[in-house]
């Protein structure tokens, strides 16, 4: 079966693809599987200069859940381009770097200087980070700071750029207006959930951060609703994500209007799960009446009239 | 690494809330040293989103088993122990970086351990004493129930026993006892909850040694950076608990 | 133990109290306990006249959740004051009335009758319906019409008013603050997080409304978090519910800052969830070392440092 | 309704897909009609938040066992199917409202279901056969892989069997096979897919009878409207199958 998907600037084999930070740069999983097998690749966040992150505890488990509170540790993007990007370079499979800043003159020159890496295919901005300039506003929730970083992405990169969104807004579909406006490429969607657990035994929030980004399969349904949403807003291709763990999750954010699918927290739990799922989307897409993954883009959004059939 | 499914053989509580589980597998003939983990996964479904990381005890290459020793402590530890003999459990494993066994060159080694800080400590005193090195053991656990081990320990060497409320061996903590004992050693290996190690590494702090640190996880592999701990000599200022740990030189890494 | 908690209208025999739409009018679960047990109890949300709701499906399970879109199905509140009221006077449990409606003539009208009959200890106003008279804009998620609905509601209640807050907002505080200065007596929180299930055979969303609330243990991170948020910014006592199974769930809601903690999607999996929590609590409550409820509430913000430990 | 954990005491595959499940419980003791269905918990922990309704399809008073057939459609069927004999169902039950075989007074009664539609019927014709009326069963299955009951219906009464693609009995729709045998009975009682029930109530329209029907459910019990039906006749405008239902008079719910 053909599982070929083409987006602006990704040549992809199929439509899999791990989530930034859930997969490193590549290098730790690539003992496990033959990373060629994957759609693409979108490595951790890339910063101006190197990040050591937050203090721990920086993960916790939660009812299908996990959360993170990372804080963009990472080596600054010389370093990545020095050290991590070469050994991606062997395969034979588009890398998507994700771009973090604090500032539009970070955001700006991270994302030039990782553009023009040959192994750089896309670029995916993401705009949900904590501390920015703007008095505490978030370039993710704010409609014109959304705008004005990707307008000013978009003019120094040298490849496409899909807008990573935020699903802590009152209305996404106004963040992605905007960043359409200010020229993306695609979006990318949903980063983390804001949430907290609490330690009964410490008496305090367990992450060292307090807030943490809520990912896994407790947020599908929210970035279902958001991917369905968008879709119907804007022709801008879609990269969905929240909770994938099997082929018809793929599915079901094929229907819901993304044209590929991102896989994070599950790497964590089964960490062949991209394989995997590569492997049973044939079956799955047959099972329910596909005959490529182009063919089911956006299918969820043609209402015929069905019941719940007993037999 | 390797990504096994490990037949259950044995499942036995050996102390308090304190399960030993042993498992067949081809895992069992990798190279494994003392202080690595395994990245276990634990239910069914998405129940638990993340696996849970337990060192190994003991490894038994001619039976090819692999033994475990884990505390009833939350909703993954239990789920595990409701595991039994004929299950398989999915594991990644060997995991991360042990005690550099082979390199080890010396006539005394000091063995300190608190809780379930002790199983790795285990396998470490069995293959230090194959190497014929002399070993010391200096566990602390909270009291009487929680112990375990204590015979196997005392076939391998000189065994010290401490417990927070004296219903067993000396009261007080580990760093008592080798405050009172004056240990003369070569090198020090510890293990145990954060306050342990910072303590015992403090008290030796003029001495060579190794510590084994713990870290709640993502991945367990190196790739999320869930589980750094600072390493200011090092180049990037940091080390993955999971990938370049848990066991370190003592100097190496800065406990929080 | 001490369980009692007593908060404006409502003198509470423990802190539990089922959520809202999830307990009906507690007839049904009258025929399995005893409801004096309760705290308190939150029915189904009352609007002007009797509504039908939406079509069915009408619910769907997701990972450690569900989605709901029953879409305010009730007889109205003259019905709800003739025929289900009366029921629920033979208890000596407070009860909390749900408020809805469209407009805010609908809010008062409703506040105004239910408010004034005696079993009616405090009003729950539910501002996170979807479709309100001003363009689509909804009472819960803008702060100028939610300080305006809390006064109006005020004004005409015999009762105290808690204003029950919609979590799909870029900021809780905002809305918080607002209905603060309206002059709320308590807050309840979390409603729903909006969201979706596509069904794949169908190739449509599952739920006839599309999109639906989502509820239970997956979304208890997100209301662990606002609850904590809030607590941090004003003093109102606040109602915490989102995911709650256990009495542990009960304490993490304790220590985040709420006063008291209801069960909602539970009541479905375990219909005795309720009777079971306030039989546990006070084990639970020891065992972190506390003497009652009261000691427990907003514990989880005084940040002593705590190490994970091994032993 | 009681709340109770029933025992499982057999689990039979009986049709592609297709199991049949025996419990123990004290739940048998209670006046249980044809077409009530238990509410049952699926796995552990909050993996799945809603039961799932499955009907009756056999009471044993003598024994006290319940038996249920069921269909293995997603994650819950799969789930239930592999409790083994000896683990405990937690169970909600008898629940709802069922066919009124006590009042029932009739010679003839007809019987149409469709796929798992059938076991409740079954017990309604043993129920029915008990009582002396004659039973007459028409039974609709895609294929023949999925039949099953076909030699227990015979023993009751009149069978007919229908399949989409003809594998076995008639090919075609249980509704034509009425049309084609032209029954004469007194009232008609059918349970099925949508699709079916709307079809054989129509075809029917002129006669009295019952229909069961299903919806996705929440609490079960009648407490969360998610199972609601317009009833145009009745006080409020609707019904909840779950509690009102899942039997109704033919005429008094609109169907979806
Ligand atoms: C390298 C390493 C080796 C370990 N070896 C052992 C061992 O041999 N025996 C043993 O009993 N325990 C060991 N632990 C601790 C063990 O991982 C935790 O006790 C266990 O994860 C608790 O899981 P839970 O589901 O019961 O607790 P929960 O508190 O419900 O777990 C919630 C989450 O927090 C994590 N977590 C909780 N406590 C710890 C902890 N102390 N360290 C790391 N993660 C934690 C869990 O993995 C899980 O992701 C080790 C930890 C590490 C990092
Ligand atoms: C009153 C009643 C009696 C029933 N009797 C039987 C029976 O005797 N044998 C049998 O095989 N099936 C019966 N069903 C259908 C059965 O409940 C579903 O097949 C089952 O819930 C599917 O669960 P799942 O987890 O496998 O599917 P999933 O699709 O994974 O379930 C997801 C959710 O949707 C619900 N759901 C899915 N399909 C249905 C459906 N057709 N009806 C109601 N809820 C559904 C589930 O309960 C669950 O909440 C009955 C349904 C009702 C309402
Ligand atoms: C440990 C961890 C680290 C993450 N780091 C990043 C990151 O650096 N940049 C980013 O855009 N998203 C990051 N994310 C968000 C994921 O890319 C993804 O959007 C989110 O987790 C939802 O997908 P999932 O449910 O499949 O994990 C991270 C998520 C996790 C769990
Ligand atoms: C089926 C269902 C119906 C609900 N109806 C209402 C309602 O009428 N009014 C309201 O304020 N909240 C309603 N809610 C929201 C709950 O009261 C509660 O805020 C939410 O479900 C989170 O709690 P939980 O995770 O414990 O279910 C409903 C929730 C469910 C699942
Ligand atoms: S747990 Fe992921 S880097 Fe260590
Ligand atoms: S399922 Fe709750 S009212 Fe029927």
């Amino acid at each position: 079966m053909n599982l070929n998907i083409k987006l602006p600037g990704l040549d992809m084999k199929n439509p899999i693809l791990p989530a930034s930070g859930c997969f490193g740069f590549g290098k730790e999983y690539a003992e496990l599987y033959d990373l060629n097998l994957l759609g693409a690749i979108t490595i951790k966040a890339a910063t101006g200069s190197a990040r050591y992150g937050n203090a721990t505890p920086r993960v916790a488990e939660t009812s299908a859940g996990m959360l993170n509170a990372i804080g963009l540790q990472n080596p600054g993007v010389d370093q990545i381009i020095e050290n991590e990007l070469p050994f991606l370079a062997g395969y034979d499979t588009p890398i998507i770097a994700n771009v973090a800043g604090s500032t539009v003159e970070e955001y700006v020159e991270v994302a030039r200087k990782i553009s023009k890496h040959p192994v750089i295919k896309a670029i995916e901005l993401n705009i949900s980070c904590p501390n920015v300039k703007e008095g505490g506003v978030q370039f993710g929730t704010d409609p014109e700071l959304a705008k004005m970083v990707t307008a000013a992405v978009k003019e120094v990169s040298d490849v496409p750029v899909y807008v990573k969104l935020s699903p802590n807004v009152t209305d996404i579909t106004v963040i992605a207006r905007a960043v359409e406006e200010g020229g993306a490429d695609g979006l990318s969607l949903i980063n983390t959930l804001t949430g907290m657990q609490i330690n009964l035994a410490g008496r305090k929030p367990l992450l060292a951060n307090k807030i943490g980004g809520l990912s896994g399969p407790a947020v599908k349904p929210v970035a279902i609703r958001m991917v369905y949403q968008i879709r119907q807003m804007t022709n801008l291709p879609i990269i969905g994500m929240g909770g994938v763990t099997t082929a018809e999750d793929v599915l079901e954010f094929l229907l819901a209007g993304a044209s590929a699918v991102a896989v994070g927290t599950a790497n964590f739990q089964h960490p062949f799960v991209c394989s995997e799922i590569i492997q049973n989307l044939p079956d799955v897409l047959s099972k329910y009446g596909f005959s490529s993954v182009e063919d089911a883009i956006g299918k969820g959004h043609e209402h015929a009239d069905t019941n719940l059939s007993r037999a | 690494m390797i990504h096994e499914h490990l037949e259950i053989i044995s499942r036995e509580t050996i102390a308090k809330d304190t399960v030993e589980m042993t498992f067949k597998g081809k895992m069992a003939q990798e190279n494994i040293l003392p202080g690595q983990f395994l990245h276990l996964l634990v239910g069914e479904g998405s129940n638990h989103m993340l696996r849970r990381p337990i060192s190994i005890a003991g490894v038994d290459k001619q039976k090819s088993t692999i033994t475990i020793i884990f505390k009833l402590l939350g909703e993954g530890t239990n789920t595990l122990a409701k595991a039994e003999p004929g299950d398989q459990l999915d594991a990644l494993g060997p995991c991360g970086q042990g005690y550099p066994v082979d390199e080890l060159q010396m006539n005394h080694a000091l063995l300190v351990g608190g809780g379930i800080g002790v199983p790795p400590l285990y396998y470490l005193a069995q293959r230090l004493h194959e190497k014929g090195i002399q070993v010391t053991m200096v566990a602390g656990f909270q009291n009487k129930e929680q112990v375990f081990y204590e015979g196997a320990f005392r076939s391998l060497g000189d065994y010290y026993l401490a417990t927070d409320d004296g219903s067993a061996g000396e009261k007080g903590f580990v760093t008592d006892i080798i405050k009172k004992e004056g240990f003369d050693f070569d090198q020090f290996f510890t293990c145990g909850p954060t306050g342990m190690l910072k303590a015992v590494s403090t008290q030796l702090e003029d001495e060579e040694g190794f510590i084994s640190i713990e870290q709640r996880m993502g991945c367990g592999i190196g790739a999320c950076f869930a589980c750094v701990v600072p390493a200011p000599d090092s180049e990037s200022g940091y080390k993955k608990i999971c990938k370049d740990g848990p066991v370190f030189r003592a100097k190496e890494v800065v406990l929080a």
